[in-house]
């Protein structure tokens, strides 16, 4: 099947915008779709986006794989679980297209967005809060929060590492873990603190506690050359 | 106080307020039943619209807001300086509607609805007040649920969720694979968490 | 437009607005001269004065400004003092209660533990008096801190924040100890201000 491809990656809400589109240029509805050819389609035309350069978002990827594992199932001779994959990527372009259609209507329901309403009257009333409450709606709202079982914060950074601009949190759980090796008291090789490091995020983190640390007077750093430098507790620090 | 002074009265909370009040506060503030209070906000109604003034009494859901008349938007912008405002991008349009027919949702329903991720575009939709946080899904992870607000049935022209669009190809054949999609949608969704 | 139109948009566009707004404003809003922009100012007073709406309009200077009626305060007293009997969100219960077991803790910190912005909530929760600031942590970017405040005490019948209730699993792990030392790190470094 002769496809044009002349398509823009920017063009595409995402893999499956891309796949709708390629079944509408091929005229067919998603039910009666040459799933194989599809996939032919689709991985050409990422194909076409590498070759142009285009940045692919990991989302487009991840699809391409989805359909080449759907594509190499589809060849078992027992291929059960190709039409049970088939049969959920059909579902869930349906679906998109569903959501698709309705976000159409609703792209046409614009009366509202010229009704204005008025901002509240400045009126100088005091805002503040003067309900009651019992206590025990502060500890089921802080498990809604964290969830039960983590009493204490901070969690392990490992769920937020997304989430949180990294730097900054790594920093500071860094300084725990070099106040943490130097509790002990006596100094330390400065390189024993990078042993664990998994990353160079990490790496930097430590350094950049360590330079914190300094500037705050907590550690000391002794030693005239990178390695044999270390790095010791400045006790009795004022608090 | 009589009933014209109770419409006028009306009209100025209504106009202090600016946001949407419920019909419960309306009772309290003016001590009338419910029903009281319909009856003064009818009055309200049939005034503007004899009286032309350029703004409307709008019903969301359990409350009432007053609002100007789309026609003299033109003018309004002018005035606010809001012509260069971005109306919402084909993505928010995607995402609000999968909010708003599923909802309470959690993103990463909508994300696997749309295939794409949709953080960025579900923070805007928080910023111009379209959805809101709705608790949390009692699942492992407790993922924050969100819902459509009061604002977005302004913003779309309608006073209550049931007069959004009915969705497409409501027939027998379609809709039961439909169904059944969702329902595997929903399982995964439980898996991942 | 007729004139009894560019009344009606007029009343729209002050409504829509809030502020005074100045004559040379509307001039170029409706395209036209001062005399004309007063012509139209008159004739929305006239208006106003007739139908008896809870709401005039006021000169100050040179600007222009819709207010409510003297008539109406205490019925709009109400309406806006209702506004704060009404209870918090989930979301801001959430909040405030990682406010309240970590304090002081910064809007970031809120946010890892939530999972999402929180801007919005954590600025109602200043303004209502249960949070407030509380200098700022000596790492990069130095951010604000935030405590509870008397008020919030207040709200939940205690007299100091040791009679919070306890969150559950208070037992001795090996993971619990190192997290408690974390937090003690953290702590030695907001002591430092």
């Amino acid at each position: 099947m002769q496809t044009e491809l002349s398509y823009k990656i920017e063009n595409f809400e995402g893999p499956l915008d891309l796949l709708l589109q390629l079944i509408a240029k091929n005229k067919v509805n998603i039910i009666e779709v040459n799933l194989s050819e599809l996939i032919d389609q689709y991985l050409e035309q990422i194909e076409y986006f590498k070759q142009e350069e285009m940045d692919i978002s990991s989302e487009f990827i991840t699809m391409a794989s989805r359909l080449i594992y759907i594509k190499t199932a589809s060849l078992l001779p027992k291929h059960e679980e190709a039409q049970k994959l088939a049969d959920e990527l059909k579902g869930e372009l349906i679906e998109y297209q569903i959501c698709r259609q309705i976000a159409l209507e609703l792209s046409k329901m614009t009366v509202g967005f010229d009704r204005f309403a008025k901002e509240p009257e400045e009126y100088e009333f005091d805002k503040t809060y003067e309900l009651n409450h019992e206590p025990q709606v502060l500890v089921d709202a802080y498990i809604s929060a964290v969830g039960r079982g983590k009493r204490r914060l901070p969690p392990s950074t490992a769920p937020f590492t997304k989430i949180v601009a990294r730097k900054i949190y790594a920093v500071s759980s860094k300084i725990v873990f070099v106040m943490r090796n130097l509790l002990s008291g006596g100094k330390k090789k400065l390189s024993s603190l990078y042993g664990g490091a998994k990353s160079r995020s990490e790496l930097v983190a430590t350094f950049l506690a360590v330079l914190e640390l300094c500037k705050a007077n907590r550690v000391k750093l002794t030693g005239d050359s990178p390695d044999k430098a270390e790095i010791q507790l400045i006790k009795g620090h004022k608090k | 106080m009589n009933r014209e002074q109770k419409i006028s009265a009306l009209f100025s909370v209504l106009f202090a307020c600016g946001e949407p009040i419920s019909i419960e506060r309306l009772c309290e503030v003016f001590d009338e039943k419910p029903e009281g209070v319909e009856t003064i906000v009818n009055g309200l109604k049939k005034r503007l619209e004899e009286q032309q003034l350029g703004v409307m009494l709008l019903t969301l859901e359990n409350t009432y807001q007053l609002a100007t008349d789309e026609n003299y938007a033109e003018y309004i912008k002018k005035a606010l300086d809001l012509r260069r405002r971005t109306p919402l991008s084909p993505a928010a349009f995607e995402v609000l509607s999968v909010v708003a027919y599923n909802q309470p949702v959690t993103k990463s329903f909508v994300e696997q609805v749309r295939g794409v991720d949709c953080s960025g575009v579900m923070t805007t939709l928080i910023e111009k007040g379209l959805i809101e946080e709705r608790g949390r899904l009692e699942l492992p992870g407790r993922p924050l649920l969100y819902g459509t607000t009061k604002n977005f049935l302004r913003t779309f022209g309608i006073s209550d969720l049931s007069e959004l669009p009915k969705l497409p190809n409501e027939d027998h054949t379609v809709n039961d694979v439909g169904e059944q999609l969702s329902i595997e949608g929903t399982e995964k969704l439980g898996e991942e968490e």
